[in-house]
């Protein structure tokens, strides 16, 4: 399990083995690699940069930003879960001017390509954050994170509300330049949530991000009282690698060319294609980066000698691939060289066999 | 009657390209008859595996200096069973045991044809020494994609009247697969039945064939299993009762072990419409 | 970790600890402990009798029984996840008569106590499983299970439409003796648990469990293709825990009164201390027991160790405890002997001591 | 720099209630200062426990035969702990580090006291050596709530000046707290710096005393951390900057060493509503 830290296109050190074409399309944009960092996980990407090449991976999906300087809240804001974690950080960060004159410069002088997320309290925050960031460029795309509390809807989650997702996605798209792509960043904790994907759409985002984490809690048997200082937190991790294969699964089914953004306990190589295959063009590693700092790195090499190893060339033509038609159905016994049971013996139980007297001892 | 124990490791062996792990197991190596598994938890508390695996009981000592002890062999697949291969010798190992129903013995001296595939000659061991403790005559016939995947050829040479191998690449023995020299064999040693354990492809293969020639045929089959205990329903395949009816039968409870005929090869893996309880046609 | 199988009552082994009263009332019902079987993970008790003594636990909830034998969906049924699994066992089952003539039976004459899980297509189909068992009895509750598709709504979930959900609870209330307490199993796949919650209960029902499954889906990599022949399963386990307590502090948090039954990934006594003190009345073990086929009689003893370490005389008294109101703040600087940091030197950073010249080496 | 590296367990030996792991960590262990700390995972792919855990380090050896190596201690707490202490020679584990602002060092020869609470003085033996090597005065004062959570008592006692030991239930050395001997510690000492590493409630009350003498103090904190490199935000408390501004500031790249009379003590575990970007009361 030694983690090397292997530049792109750096040498193998395994045996070697053929990698796919890693270069992505997502939404119009052309990455070098479907493997970014998941929004909250990285930063901006400036503190992974000492573990691996930030500008090697698709991308960085910047920590959601708000319009003014947050402090977040209260501590403690997590707590280890089996296979995952719980946060409630509360957006805690430095507001847009100095997220655009800092973190913004930094990655576009590094050379890495960005994804700019947002989240706001209000239809309103977000259109203007949008327009902040029109002004100045430097991004690839607007990922919306709409998993916020809507202050005008009695702190109703955005994404949990298909008409207060249209809105937010409306605002930010008229805010906007009309050419980056908008992600919208849904949350699993809905009844349906191809009926968000439906709204989101509707109002515009070139495609969607899952995806958020899952509305947890932790009780402190110690302390007896809730582990997190917020009450609640959102469950990451592996833990929910199956709900997140789920919905990219159920959202490309009902929208097969829509760009998506896969999020959700990306752990290995195995785990990206996992996603790829169930629709998501695009994969994101979160909280295992707390684990591995070179995750992305690693899951990015892996991927690409996992698509090779598979025959295809390129890690794009895997994208949905398990949607494809049944094949024709060869069952093992048909395809054995063996003739098939024709005279069904098995129709046949009280033949002279059955009559053997066997005797269990 | 099952036990649930924590074993400790006293020796894991590489075989070819398996591992053999010896484990103490107390009270499950005095029950343990021939055909039957155990389950083993894959780590403690801290680990993120919650299945147990099944692993045939390749053969067990009741009275060794360490009480009762047993052994497995392990293909490391994935993450599961490579743990179990990564593990020394006083290592604790939590075991459920023995499991399933055993292969049915003759009651009078027949000749017994063993067929195993891969790792599927590990409990035939136990079943050959059975047999020939019993009076019957044991032929085998073990085979693999190639040598090293072979398991226990020279044990079983010692336990049986005759041995005959296959590898499909030629590696060792005959090249081919076990169904190529099955009918062969069951005409030389004049088999009144047939034992087999391997992947499930080749035990359908392998019934074909004696149902053709009216050979009484057990199978020991692997289904993916959750609890290996029979109150999961994960691990059903359809199966003809005496009645004729088809049932989704639990293969950890009333099976592994199952007659070759009575099983729908062709529609394992499917729910057969005339299967009891099928839905009807929407 | 030696798993001794200890019966109710039995001899500690360990250091001599006091242990708690276990004896729980659940909507009315005695049991001699908080800790049952969850339905499906246990079938009738039967093969668990094996392991330890299914008398000395609070109760077996059995396998959903549906009106009809039952197949079940193809196989493969299961997958493994991190801390979790998938399982679409589609309810196969033996039908209602069978399960009252064996199971129940069985149930009955082993002296074990037994709340009977129900499940249906249709809101009649309900109605008359309620009816069936009304007129043989045996069992203490009912619990519904809504997390089945309704053929009269396209399919859709019972337990993820209130009204639907709603109508589930009033059939079987009306078709069952008014004595019997009917717990509504509610499925975590919506958007607002308490909103369910809510509706079940003011159709009738005396209480709930929380939580059935989570949907979710695994693609197997190497055929590339979902894993599970029904395509998408139900996530259990310790993965899914902290979803399983935000729902029952929510569901407390809403109707203070009303029973829970929890369920979801509990492994431990320190898990089902957890849910106990989010609000749950009782807890029920599913998955762990295929780990530890004696996993419900270890939690309990653990539990009831617990619970005594903690200076509670019964088990009951900790129910809800997690929603106390707070202490009042003592901080532990205030707590120590030393006297506090009045004068606060933390608003003075300008003092002489940073003057101090330190260098880094 | 912090380095990412497969280090090997070389020994895990008891000291009192903790054990100390000695790791091979090439690089991490050339790069280390005092007041650095490492991250450990929890094993690997097969583990359910994701997050790193932090470790102060404890001594470091650059040139050994082993190439670099390096000592924690670690006290047997929740899962993770154990599972450390329980490594035998040989076991590969997961290194991360060195991490976080080590201790500043006095650049004029001064008097210094270093006080440990628990396990809290296993990275006072780095800095005792640094210290003393730069010719300062290095007086060492320990406490604990009983013996046997004493850590280091011998080997500080070579490093140190005076060594003062405490423990609440008086097992060993002086009933009571290190907060009861430390003023008349520093006034006998006459010291210029307060380096203090242990529980938060101890580093709140030994700032509060120090603040009062005005001597220098730097503590170093143990905040619940689930990334340890910076990007989670988990580990922040409330700390007043050089302009006067309390920020939320992390504690594994800004800490953990902080200077005790700019951290808000009786503020950790909450967002004072003067903070920078503090909510408005609602
Ligand atoms: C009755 C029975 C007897 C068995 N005997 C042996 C034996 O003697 N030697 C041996 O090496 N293996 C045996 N197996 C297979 C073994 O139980 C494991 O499933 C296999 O080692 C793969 O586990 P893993 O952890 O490596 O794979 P993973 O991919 O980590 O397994 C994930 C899950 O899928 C299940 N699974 C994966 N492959 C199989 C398979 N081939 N059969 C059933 N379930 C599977 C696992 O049990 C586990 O629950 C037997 C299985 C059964 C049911
Ligand atoms: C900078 C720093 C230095 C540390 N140095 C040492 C040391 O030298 N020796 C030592 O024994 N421990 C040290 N700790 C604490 C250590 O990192 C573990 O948190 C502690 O061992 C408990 O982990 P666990 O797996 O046993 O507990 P679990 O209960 O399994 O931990 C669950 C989660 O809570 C966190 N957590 C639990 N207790 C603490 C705690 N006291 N402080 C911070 N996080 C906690 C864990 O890191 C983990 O993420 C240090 C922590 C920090 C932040
Ligand atoms: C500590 C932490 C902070 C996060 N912060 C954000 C955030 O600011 N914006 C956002 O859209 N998602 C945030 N997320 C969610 C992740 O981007 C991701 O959607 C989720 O964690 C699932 O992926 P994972 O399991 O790979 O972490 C955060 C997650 C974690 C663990
Ligand atoms: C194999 C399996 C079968 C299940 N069958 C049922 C069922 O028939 N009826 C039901 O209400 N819940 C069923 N469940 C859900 C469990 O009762 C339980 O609510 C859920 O698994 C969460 O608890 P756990 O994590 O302890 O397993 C099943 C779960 C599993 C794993
Ligand atoms: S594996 Fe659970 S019933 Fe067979
Ligand atoms: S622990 Fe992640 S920022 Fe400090």
């Amino acid at each position: 399990m030694t983690r090397a830290i292997i530049g792109y296109g750096g040498t193998d050190r395994g045996p070697v083995g053929a990698r796919a074409d890693m270069t992505t399309d997502l939404a119009g944009i052309e990455l070098p690699s479907p493997i970014l960092t998941a929004s909250g996980c990285a930063a901006s990407g400036k503190e992974l940069d000492a573990y691996f090449d930030i500008t090697a991976i698709g991308g960085v999906i910047t920590k959601s930003i708000m319009l003014k300087p947050r402090a977040g809240r209260a501590t403690p804001r997590m707590a280890e879960t089996p296979s995952g974690m719980l946060n409630s950080i509360g957006l805690q960060g430095p507001g847009i001017e100095a997220f655009i004159e800092e973190d913004l410069a930094w990655l576009e002088s590094r050379g890495a390509r960005t994804i700019v997320s947002i989240a706001g309290e209000t239809v309103d925050e977000y259109g203007k954050l949008a327009q902040k960031l029109r002004n100045v460029g430097g991004f690839e795309a607007l990922e919306v994170n709409i998993s916020c509390p809507n202050v005008d809807d009695r702190g109703l989650v955005f994404a949990c509300n298909p008409d207060s997702a249209a809105a937010v996605i409306q605002a930010v798209r008229r805010n906007s330049d009309g050419r980056t792509p908008i992600f919208a960043k849904l949350s699993p904790d809905v009844t349906s949530i191809v009926e968000i994907a439906e709204s989101v759409v509707r109002a515009g985002a070139a495609g969607v991000t899952l995806i958020n984490t899952l509305l947890g809690m932790v009780i402190d048997t110690g302390t007896m009282r809730p582990a997190l200082a917020g009450l609640t937190g959102g469950l990451s991790g592996p833990a929910i690698r199956p709900v997140a294969v789920r919905c990219i699964f159920q959202v490309r089914q009902a929208f097969p060319s829509l760009p998506i953004i896969g999020a959700g306990g990306v752990r290995t190589g195995n785990d990206a294609l996992e996603f790829l295959l169930a629709g998501a063009s695009a994969v994101s590693v979160g909280t295992s980066i707390f684990n591995d700092p070179s995750a992305p790195m690693r899951i990015h090499d892996e991927l690409a000698r996992l698509v090779a190893e598979r025959g295809f060339a390129r890690v794009s033509d895997i994208v949905g691939h398990a949607h494809r038609e049944r094949d024709a159905i060869v069952t093992e016994a048909q395809a054995d060289p063996v003739e098939s049971p024709e005279g069904a013996p098995a129709s046949d139980p009280d033949d002279e066999l059955s009559a053997w007297d066997f005797v269990r001892e | 009657m099952p036990h649930q124990v924590m074993g400790e490791a006293l020796d894991v062996r590489r075989a070819g390209s398996y591992f053999v792990l010896s484990l103490t197991a107390p009270g499950i190596s005095e029950d343990a008859r021939p055909g039957q598994f155990v389950t083993v938890a894959i780590g403690g508390l801290e680990s993120s595996m919650l299945l147990r695996r099944a692993f045939a009981i390749h053969r067990v000592q009741s009275r060794g200096v360490y009480g009762g002890t047993l052994e497995i062999a392990v293909s490391p697949h994935g993450l599961g069973s490579r743990w179990l291969t990564e593990r020394r010798r006083h290592d604790q190992l939590s075991i459920v045991g023995p499991l399933g129903k055993p292969f049915s013995i003759p009651s009078r001296r027949v000749s017994c044809v063993l067929v195993g595939g891969g790792y599927g000659s590990a409990p035939l061991f136990m079943l050959a020494e059975h047999l020939r403790d019993n009076g019957c005559r044991v032929d085998v016939l073990i085979g693999a994609s190639t040598e090293e995947k072979l398991f226990g050829v020279l044990d079983l040479k010692r336990l049986s009247s005759s041995i005959t191998v296959t590898t499909e690449d030629g590696s060792s023995g005959e090249t081919g697969r076990v169904t190529d020299r099955l009918a062969e064999l069951i005409d030389r040693s004049s088999a009144d039945i047939v034992y087999a354990c391997g992947p499930m492809g080749m035990l359908s293969a392998i019934s074909a064939i004696t149902a053709k020639r009216r050979v009484f045929t057990q199978c020991s089959v692997e289904e993916s299993m959750a609890c290996g205990i029979g109150v999961c329903m994960t691990c059903v395949l359809p199966v003809i009762g005496d009645d004729g009816v088809t049932r989704m039968v639990r293969s950890c409870v009333e099976g592994p072990t199952m007659r070759g005929d009575r099983v729908r090869w062709a529609d394992v893996g499917t729910i057969p419409a005339d299967a009891w309880g099928a839905a009807e046609a929407p």
